[in-house]
């Protein structure tokens, strides 16, 4: 055994002893539903004192961001040691302390393309859950055309003056900040003239509605810019060149779309979703044969997001097959809803019967699809990315 | 096949005045105003049905009924599933009309109820979350000359607000076997019977109805005593077919607002409708509702003309039709995008009656299952 | 029963009996496999002699060609009558007395676009099988393209010379004529400047070379054209005015290969050919939802072809809807034959074995989406003409 | 999941050596010229892998093997299914040697034999059209130290020119029952051996093999007489996985000349590669694809670090191929339009050889089956 596999070993057996020590025992194993999901912010309120003591706990051993430098507050931990640890939670059963898009999607684009100020400032307020962010990327009228930004921030010498409107900007309303695309450049080619910019959400001039959703729910808002002004040194990056840190998120964002499309069903299997059917639904073929293929495919998937994950540790980058988990993750979460929702039967379409949450987690797995880059937008990249298809 | 498939004039003419009636009566946003004032349909509407004859479509005519035939209840069903008009067609005017015109001349006042719109039904049937009629255990007690009903039905349409219940129940046997079950036709308000409104996805009327030692007579027994499942037969069928042209007729109406956006919505500087992927699935789709449209029509014509035969041709309607719609609103939210996700847009309103549609009556494997058997596999 | 009623039932039984008393009883219920056809033509010679006492006695009440007029060698039937016919012909599983592709492409084409002295001189011969017609319109390089023709058609005064080469000409190397697409204008737009143009294939300069098929079969050819002479009367309908004629065909081609999905296996459903089927290879769910499905769709289909079938008989046209029977039910047809091919495992695999010739009927069925144009083509052409689709 | 599955530096070379040397060695061409000359495979060729180690992938290093693993006999055999170079690789290199390594010192010698190139098998397991061990009927009477083998092998790839075969026999019990097989090893040209060619689609050699009394002895079987299942378990696994790693090399293979082909294509004056509904399909392919390697990944890791829970890893590695490779080829022919149709190009051979690799060592539902019974459902 080499030093470092010895290092990894040691490592491991550290890090689930310290996670059996410090996750309260009333949060292993308990389902992740909804409710069970610690967000932070300042105005967070937690749903029992387990998940603050094990917010608090993982806080002071920076496992909040396990990769992110000591620092900002994270555990300065490698990609084989964050695999091991991520292993261990989940075999321990041990919940996330904490989620947020500060943590999947600013921190990793600060780290890349922020000023030290800005780290400074903002990584550690994220680590800590203190503050929630926010993206405001979308807008109406622009779908899968991101670059279509017509939300404008103006340079008023001494601040930006910004005034548009955002969509299916994710829980807005109870977000602390937000991070947003903005055009700084109205002449600039559509890609170009764009800028990445950070927002107080208690800025005069912000505004967020709610957005319901089919499923009943509103995850998503509408967030307004009346003329808000936004201190200089809030730009992200190069002014105009905005557009690379959202290509880069966007990557970043697809790798944990797909993936997630294991994650969403809290770890469990289609075969154990249907072993507590009631009833012999299986006895159906065509149910039986939806199950099985069903079952190879998720299955197989699985090896493959396990396959990126090694290669991304390994140093070497997913670049645009990401589009293909993307793509693949959020069709076999849409199939496997629609397979436990025929298996539910009349069951599945009360709101609130025997399955519970059933039908609005069937109808939320179809925005899966459309967010983060639609189906279409994924195979469009992949042929021409990829594939080097041929423009017409 | 003998008879033809096409439409009759008389046809073409009542799915043209179906269509202009309920584009102003009942558009997709008088679902979503029911459902605002947490109403499962509108009691006018149902009226206004009735004055139209829709209500007595399978009523005879010696009932006070239009007698129009299961083709065009079809067509009505269709039209309805275009624009989801919400209302107890299919549990009363297809459902209990085909079940009362076999009664004999006992049922003569409750079909003239049906057909002046005054009487609504609901089918309580299934006991749990699948279609499985021989499965049936909610148990009918003989006490002398009188019956003791007791049980649970889960999943009943228009339970809540139908003014009488169509309820089989075993008389005999056990659960399991298709032998031994009765028809009972009771007023919905007897004493024993709690009506729980269940929160379905369609904003339609769906109930639990718990029977605890209901009292029925042998008044109340439609056909012959343990010879219910037979006495449903023609009602099932005829709402089996019913429903599968309401599918059909959502699929096109879903179909329809999708390609509307398709024409209008630009991206990338250009309409989204002008990309070959999505005009190819499109085509796919179109394709799709026209083969399943053949399916409906023939259900209808098998029901009208040779119904002891039925079994096949009321099979292949619901199962391509649950297929059809299943794919039409994937399709219809996929290609909105995001605007098709919110509430505040009507396509979401498809896909949760197309699931609904789905199920009730029987899903696609059941009736797969059906045709299979006839073919001989 | 109305008049017109009464007059089809008494029709339905002259024609019943007359089957019945005319058509061989060997010939009656025999499996429609590729040697029971007779194709007919110059060089044409019957498997036995019930085959050609079938055909002369077709001829004589004109049945070969049951709506052609009398004048021409058919029988002047009505629609409704044809339809009756053909019933009573499936009833009584009496095969066609011929098949050709003078009856199913040329003559209709001549009926709408030829002149007089064309039709007194083709069609008695195509009626009575003395001529066999192939069709010369695909080039090499052309694809889906067809009206890309390069052969050329120049007008030599008292002749027009031919030179150019056609693919995908079906048993030219036994076809006596063949009618084709030239080009004899090369300034006009493409879809001007064809003609449609007959040729005796024993014409000076014609040769053909059947192409091998990956079903090991070669019911198609090259077919070259090395100054060929041909006389001018054999031009049809007008000079460059060919692309209207090859529409017209084309639209009857495709109802007719949508409609020979269920054709191709002789009249036996999935279900007989499940049920012949060695051990129960239907115990596999999947398999057996397979079959199940199939079995749902091809019954719709055929009602669907039925129902079109009726609708051209009410003499409203079938249109543009036509590339959706021929997409849906070529691939209904391959569907059918991947199925046939699974259920027979390695026994279909043989050339030779148990499952006779099932693996070249089902290697054929893979053109079924090509030929006759492309299911890609099929599906523009429903989204163009049929939903009104826009162009980029 | 603790062996990666991102290919080793060793591996990747031994993919770059293998694809060099088969492009060469034995492309399309070389099975279509194969075929014309009436011939299952070229001894040269063999011979020549002989020599880089290959037949011994999998034959340990004391008797002369490369023992390079399971992972790398799938690379060699993604390799070989993406130009469909024709060989006993399977037959022999990986389901002989996996059966003969766990079979004692006593096999020492065949697994030289197959190191070398020079011992080639056969494996005779079907006798049905379905692959289904369990239902073997052909019978080894015994009599005295003697066993008279009689019956028919269905389907036995390699069945013609293997010098040896493996067949497995029932000794005891009735056919169906897993038990009471006996696995033997036998000279293909012993007395009472008829083995007849089968012409099959994808011109390999295959052979129906009617045993009349062929004699065997006591040094004849492998592992234990009545346990031939178990014995034959890590030879039919290591098979199925290969089998799989070459359907996907041949979907990969298939892929990649029709993703050519729409980019030289041109039709209506553009290149058919830009028309997006080929490109959505395209890409859907490859995805379809990428995540079928990493089940093909899979099985060769597991199969090489813990075979005993392989079950689950190789039928995931089988039924995925099996469904790729048809897609593949059904996209490849359908893309090519005309010309993919004719024997002259070679698109049709990958058609071929996916059918039969689809159905031999078990079909995508025999193989779905294990995993829904390993995933208790």
């Amino acid at each position: 055994m080499s030093d470092a596999t010895q290092d990894l070993a040691a490592f491991r057996a550290d890090i689930a002893a310290w996670i059996g020590a410090n996750c309260p025992s009333a949060l292993l194993g308990r389902p992740m539903d909804e409710n069970a999901i610690v967000w932070g912010g300042r105005r967070w309120t937690f749903t029992d004192d387990d998940q603050r003591l094990w917010l608090e706990r993982a806080i002071g051993r920076g496992l909040t961001a396990p990769r992110w430098p000591v620092e900002y507050g994270g555990a300065g931990l490698t990609r084989a040691q964050e695999k091991i640890y991520r292993e261990e939670m989940e075999r321990l059963g041990a919940p996330p302390p904490l989620e947020s898009f500060g943590l999947w999607m600013l921190g990793p684009a600060l780290l890349e393309f922020g000023n030290a100020a800005q780290k400074a400032e903002h990584l550690p307020k994220i680590t800590k859950g203190q503050i929630r962010w926010c993206q405001g990327y979308s807008e109406p009228g622009a779908g899968s055309d991101l670059a279509n930004v017509q939300t404008r921030a103006e340079d008023m010498g001494d601040h930006w003056l910004i005034n548009g409107q955002k969509i299916w900007t994710s829980y807005a309303d109870r977000a602390d900040w937000i991070f947003a695309l903005v055009r700084t450049d109205r002449e600039a080619p559509k890609h170009r003239g764009i800028s990445f910019l950070l927002m107080d959400m208690e800025t005069p001039g912000i505004t967020t509605r709610p957005i319901r959703l089919i499923s009943g729910k509103s995850p998503f808002c509408e967030t307004f810019f009346d003329n808000v002004k936004v201190p200089k040194e809030n730009l992200v990056g190069e002014l105009n060149r905005g557009w690379d840190i959202a290509k880069y998120l966007l990557t970043h964002e697809r790798e944990m779309i797909g993936g997630g499309a294991r994650g969403l069903l809290g770890g469990r299997s289609v075969s154990q979703i249907l072993a507590a059917q009631e009833g012999d639904v299986m006895a159906d073929p065509v149910l039986r044969a939806e199950a099985m293929q069903l079952e190879v495919d998720a299955l197989a998937f699985g090896l493959t997001m396990d396959r990126y994950k090694d290669q991304a540790e390994a140093g070497r980058g997913v670049g645009n097959a990401s589009a293909m988990l993307k793509y693949y993750g959020t069709e076999l979460n849409k199939r496997r809803y629609e397979l436990l929702m025929a298996t539910a039967g009349s069951e599945g379409v009360e709101w609130d019967g025997a399955q519970g949450g059933l039908a609005p987690e069937w109808l939320r797995t179809k925005a899966n699809s459309i967010e983060g880059g639609t189906t279409e937008v994924m195979l469009d990249i992949i042929a021409k990315r990829v594939l080097e298809m041929p423009n017409q | 096949m003998t008879q033809s498939l096409l439409e009759t004039e008389d046809e073409v003419m009542l799915r043209d005045a179906a269509r202009g009636f309920l584009a102003d009566a009942s558009p997709v946003s008088a679902l979503r105003a029911n459902r605002d004032a947490g109403r499962a349909h509108d009691p006018a509407l149902w009226t206004e049905m009735a004055q139209m004859g829709w209500t007595g479509v399978l009523v005879p005519e010696d009932a006070g009924g239009a007698d129009m035939g299961h083709r065009a209840a079809g067509i009505l069903a269709e039209e309805m599933g275009q624009v989801l008009a919400a209302s107890p067609f299919l549990s009363t005017a297809v459902i209990a009309a085909s079940v009362l015109r076999d009664a004999g001349p006992r049922a003569t006042g409750a079909l003239q109820a049906i057909a002046t719109g005054q009487a609504t039904y609901a089918l309580a049937l299934d006991e749990g979350p699948k279609f499985a009629p021989a499965a049936t255990a909610l148990r009918a007690e003989r006490q002398g000359n009188a019956f003791r009903l007791s049980g649970t039905k889960a999943f009943v349409a228009d339970g809540t607000t139908a003014g009488r219940i169509l309820v089989l129940a075993r008389t005999s046997g056990a659960p399991g076997d298709p032998a031994g079950l009765t028809l009972f036709d009771i007023d919905a308000n007897r004493a024993g019977l709690d009506r729980q409104a269940l929160s379905t996805i369609d904003s339609r009327d769906h109930a639990r109805l718990v029977f605890d030692g209901v009292e029925a007579t042998g008044d109340d027994i439609i056909g012959d005593l343990d010879n219910g499942f037979a006495t449903l037969r023609p009602g099932l069928q005829a709402g089996q077919a019913a429903l599968a042209a309401e599918l059909t007729g959502l699929a096109a109406g879903a179909a329809a607002i999708t390609l509307g956006y398709l024409k209008d919505r630009r991206q990338f500087d250009r309409t989204i409708g002008s990309f070959q992927a999505l005009q190819h699935r499109a085509a796919h789709l179109w394709s799709e509702i026209e083969v399943t449209a053949s399916a409906i029509a023939n259900a209808g014509r098998v029901l009208d003309h040779t119904p002891a035969d039925a079994g096949l041709a009321v099979s292949l309607a619901k199962a391509r039709a649950a297929q059809t719609a299943k794919l039409a609103v994937s399709e219809a939210v996929q290609m909105h995008g995001g605007i098709g996700m919110t509430d505040a847009h009507d396509i979401g309103f498809f896909m949760k009656r197309a699931r609904v549609g789905a199920e009730w009556l029987g899903d696609y494997g059941h009736h797969a299952a059906v045709i299979a058997a006839a073919r001989g596999f």
